[in-house]
């Protein structure tokens, strides 16, 4: 199988779609001969020509409003937002519209398309282009939410999402594009939306994450488990619809747990997990619910010392497992 | 660049002759007759309303002219239509039977537009293209610019009307939707439908220029000011427009100018904002169906004999479509976990 | 002292301190001749002139935008959403704009201003006019967000609220503005943002709840009360910043917790909430932590049938109380 | 509507005489050394980023007779001002120092603008009334129009300058500021910065129409464009915009065409999308240094020793101020947590 970087994997994946399947265009902002600031559609404009590689004017609410009305109208667009930060003009077509267009007609109408938003910090993007933004999507029936960690997810889980009756909100963390590379089959594949992973087996504790988190979190379980602290990691890679069960079976198993993200934790998407866990997996808890997450500050600051302080990595990873693992 | 039709009409009747507009005879009685069924129609919800049958009204009374003469220039079946909640009469005009209609307004279980979970007024008609409609003002703008997008990718020539009032144009969706239409041609007639007052706000308050149409000309496409009262005019207006955009030449901006003889909505008292007397003049000098009425008998078309037919007719059908709809069943709580997702 | 309806009880705060602070306006759409849909500020432009009492467009991105900068230039704007449900156009403007201000600016500017958002269901509002938004934006650091359930909370927690020097969210539950009358004071005084309230002693269980749901929970639990369980009743009045040490000591001492809200459950504010009882009260928990919440649906139908079934009531709150109480 | 101002304009010089427009020989000469500050600390910026002591470089090379023609029309101190990222020469000319200015770049503790905590160029310095920038584009539009609100409200005559490019005039931010700026005519100058360029996406990409500023007619404000490259052409309708807003007849939009020297950022490659021809032609015949120089010469008002001395000048506060920021502290790690709120 190739070994491809996120990014590859999502373009091939994208250019696979559009191949397969005319009903699919990409929009965004510099999607076209650029190939889009992240280069995910870099040759495109030229095989698919204009009229499925739009280059939109800048203006998101406009960018996912008339991609609902294509969607209505039997295409399936692939709605790039440049940064997940600027996703927030579109709330209300996201949330008010595309989310709520099956239930409000009875069934009578679909919005099948994808909205591709790069998330996540750590390339000094400051403020405005580090957020996370699954806290406030993944609250809301109608939509789904994925957010896959590897190139291979990246891959089944855009195809999935391309497929997919519903409209997805599909969340790549920039920091992966081109740092996590894997395996990935030649070709279109799925991997089932809604589905999630045990990436690594153990005994003691479950931890779970996913994005960039998920790279730290599995190498802070290598560290520790020099020190014979046997850790189990669990890639939800859909948000909503949640794999429940999975969460469930795992923290059933090792009775202690603990949630990281690199959003913050108030009201993160770390909050529902534990919800969930405190209420249906009660007891079998052998230990508080613990969450790692960003600090509560209105976002990551851009110099160095300061994007540093505000990310969990694989050190206080190591060192809130280390702790739980105590209690 | 805005063109200005019939505005300065100082006839009580109406500013063109029919058949120099291509209508014959009949399609001008059967205009009348669409008025009077959305008029009547809208003013039994009003009733059902009152009387504590539907929870809300929300009225199109004085705009109907706008809505015929914009509903017989399109294509029922062919084309598409993303409405604002006062089109009641452009929806009976395009087709959708006054019995499925009335479901909305009973809430029942088999309403086509939401099986009874949305407000009356929020359309929705999948047989006859009618896009589900929400509450958000002017968010189906940007919308109906990606359905005539998709039309335009695929070759098709349908065209796609969207409505929305004066208050509607203010908001950003207005912008971003006919910037992108206007940047890709697309084939959608933008209609604004402009009765002065955005619940109380008047119109010079929602902006500090006379007309919304004045706007097409910063985003590229035509803007056209017509008397929304008359609906020959209107359908002159609309018809040159939406051939446009069926020749691929685009979209335009449409601006009726017209008048809400009723408060906001049921949930509004206007007059807390508006004299008595505006009503009674507006009742008095801009009642479409008055105009309408007078260029029938002008013309020969019609005498009373044939207007209490008409009326007759159409209470009987409003009285079907009632009794019909009030006897449908409700929906049933457990059915309102279904369709949020597609597969669950 | 006068008893009042919520709906009095922010008129009278919201003119009293437009009266004694002339920095203070209140914008939006209707505000002015008809005095709000709610009538919320009925007699205030004839009262303070149209420069203070601003009817805006029919535009919620700008209302907020144009408050922000009314805020960074010295006014104190109280700008009125219609309905929370119209909120989200606003939404970049609120998230990206006014909870950052002092942050990104390194607090050389702040942003004092209040949003009133009539919020809530129950009144056949339907999926547009029932929304609950408080799971979006308690997420926000940087933002402060207020939901009174009584007159008094009302009164005192608005005029904390204009006069607090950050952005605040002020949710007012639609269904309470008539129905739910209390003694307020005359004039101006504050109940300080932060802070919630036992608003019922109990022993057996703790509920936390807000806005009309507190108040079917004081019903639930007068009923149960004559079965001998005792409920105290947790109103957290300002849900960020969350009043986590009252919330704890109450849950500590009672062992047991229900967590009410009309929203819907999943990533909702009793998400957080059951996430930090799970954390920092796990030893003293006796059961797991519920929620009872609004279903996983879009949002509210307007149809009678559904409408209730949608909405947590005095039934389904002693249900899920006596439940709980069993465990 | 739209006023066209000095477009045509065959000259390589300028098209207006500053005596004409009230500017003394000195006042020419100043603008010409802040345009040279303004060119010279942005070129210093690109290098300091591909030294890699800074991770960021957005330009505003090309651009800089637009922002001093801007500047001079406004009253330091008491005007206020909402600027977007490319405005580093406006900046200089209302007299933020150049040592403060360079502290952003090099994210330092005691930047002004947010202590190190946003990008460069996310400008905001309050002792001038510079509001803090954030990086959405166009949020500020809507805040300015609340800025001069306030003044308005208060009596104040003080103006509010805000500007974006092209490409944020399609955001709704745009519509919706510019209709409340009008209907409340409130004391603001709308300035777009029209580069051809978003990104990569040009303009016609980005609007079916010429110029931004045909959009003013829209909202009811007077619209001009003006030649971007011409700083006194620039100064003419920024004064008049301003002088009409101070004595409280409104607001402006100027749209000012200009040209973007360089690529959108460091983390662009313009080549991707436009010829290297297209950037030589645009610095052979654009670029506003170029022509302020030969007006200059052609005026009398500096010769060759004169441009060599302000150069060195120029140079000796870049080189200060570089020095002075790099040798700032970086902001401490534990104080990330402040300023979230202001009672915590
Ligand atoms: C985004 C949004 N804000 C507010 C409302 C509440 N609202 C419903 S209709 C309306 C006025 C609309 O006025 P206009 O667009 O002129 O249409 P008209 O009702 O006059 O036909 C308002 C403010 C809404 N539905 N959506
Ligand atoms: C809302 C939003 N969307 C996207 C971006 C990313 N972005 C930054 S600058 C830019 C292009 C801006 O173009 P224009 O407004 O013409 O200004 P210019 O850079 O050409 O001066 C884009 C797309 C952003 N900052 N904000
Ligand atoms: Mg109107
Ligand atoms: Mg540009």
């Amino acid at each position: 199988m190739p070994v491809k970087s996120v990014l590859e994997a999502i373009h091939d994946t994208l250019w696979n779609a559009m191949e397969a399947d005319e009903r699919v265009l990409v929009m965004g902002e510099d999607v076209g001969a650029k190939g889009g600031v992240f280069r995910v559609t870099a040759g495109f404009l030229e095989h698919f020509g204009e009229e499925r590689v739009i280059d939109t004017p800048l203006a998101e609410l406009g960018i996912v409003g008339v991609a609902i009305g294509m969607a209505l109208n039997g295409l399936l667009p692939v709605a790039e937002i440049q940064f997940a930060d600027f996703i927030h003009p579109a709330f209300d077509q996201i949330v008010n519209e595309a989310a709520r267009i099956r239930y409000r007609s009875n069934g009578n109408w679909e919005c099948p398309m994808v909205i591709r938003a790069p998330y996540g910090g750590g390339i000094h993007g400051a403020l405005y282009h580090s957020q996370s933004v699954e806290g406030f999507f993944t609250h809301v029936p109608g939509l789904k939410v994925v957010a896959p960690s590897t190139p291979y997810d990246a891959a089944g889980l855009l195809w999935a999402s391309i497929q997919d009756r519903d409209p997805v909100l599909f969340l790549e963390h920039k920091k992966t594009y081109r740092l996590i590379k894997g395996d990935v089959p030649d070709g279109l594949f799925t991997v089932p939306i809604g589905k999630g992973q045990v990436v690594r087996e153990g005994e003691d504790l479950t931890v779970i994450a996913y994005g960039m988190m998920l790279h730290h979190t599995l190498e802070a379980a290598e560290r520790v488990a020099l020190d014979g602290i046997s850790v189990e990691v669990v890639d939800p890679r859909t948000l909503r619809p949640l794999d429940e069960d999975l969460i469930l079976s795992s923290v059933k198993k090792t009775s202690k747990v603990l949630i990281v993200h690199e959003d913050n934790g108030f009201m993160g998407f770390g909050a529902e997990i534990a919800a969930l866990i405190a209420d249906q997996a009660f007891e079998w808890l052998d230990g508080p619910v613990k969450r790692l997450c960003g600090p509560e500050v209105p976002a990551m600051p851009y110099n160095d010392p300061q994007e540093h302080w505000f990310l969990p990595n694989p050190d206080t990873i190591e060192a809130a497992i280390r702790d739980l693992a105590a209690y | 660049m805005t063109e200005y039709v019939a505005l300065d009409a100082q006839t009580k009747s109406l500013a063109f002759d029919h058949r120099e507009l291509g209508l014959s005879d009949d399609d001008v009685r059967r205009m009348y007759e669409l008025m009077l069924l959305g008029r009547r129609f809208d003013e039994r919800c009003e009733i059902l309303q009152r009387q504590g049958k539907a929870h809300f009204h929300i009225s199109g009374q004085g705009q109907e002219a706008a809505q015929i003469g914009a509903a017989l220039a399109f294509i029922p079946g062919k084309d598409w239509f993303h409405p604002y909640y006062r089109d009641l009469a452009l929806l009976l005009a395009i087709g959708v039977p006054p019995r499925e209609l009335m479901l909305g307004w009973f809430a029942r279980a088999n309403d086509p537009a939401s099986g009874g979970r949305q407000m009356p007024a929020h359309w929705g008609y999948r047989p006859l293209n009618v896009v589900t409609a929400s509450s958000p003002v002017s968010t189906q703008i940007p919308q109906a610019a990606g359905i005539a997008y998709a039309h335009k990718l695929r070759g098709e020539d349908a065209v796609t009307y969207v409505s929305f009032g004066e208050g509607g144009a203010s908001k950003g969706d207005f912008h971003e939707g006919l910037n992108f239409a206007a940047i890709h041609k697309v084939p959608v007639i933008f209609v604004c439908m402009n009765n002065g007052y955005a619940i109380s706000v008047s119109a010079n308050k929602q902006m500090a220029i006379e007309n919304v149409a004045d706007r097409a000309a910063g985003y590229g496409m035509p803007g056209v000011v017509v008397d929304g009262q008359d609906m020959l005019a209107v359908y002159k207006v609309m018809k040159e427009a939406v051939d446009r955009a069926r020749r691929g030449e685009g979209p335009t901006l449409v601006e009726c100018k017209t008048v809400r003889l009723k408060a906001h909505s049921s949930d509004d008292d206007d007059r807390l904002y508006r004299s008595r007397e505006e009503i009674q003049r507006l009742r008095a000098e801009k009642d479409p169906l008055v105009r309408a009425r007078a260029y029938l008998l002008e013309q020969g078309l019609a005498d009373d004999a044939w207007f209490e037919e008409i009326e007759k007719k159409i209470m009987e059908i409003v009285n079907d479509a009632t009794d019909w709809a009030e006897a449908q069943p409700l929906p049933r709580p457990e059915d309102a976990m279904k369709h949020v997702y597609w597969d669950r």
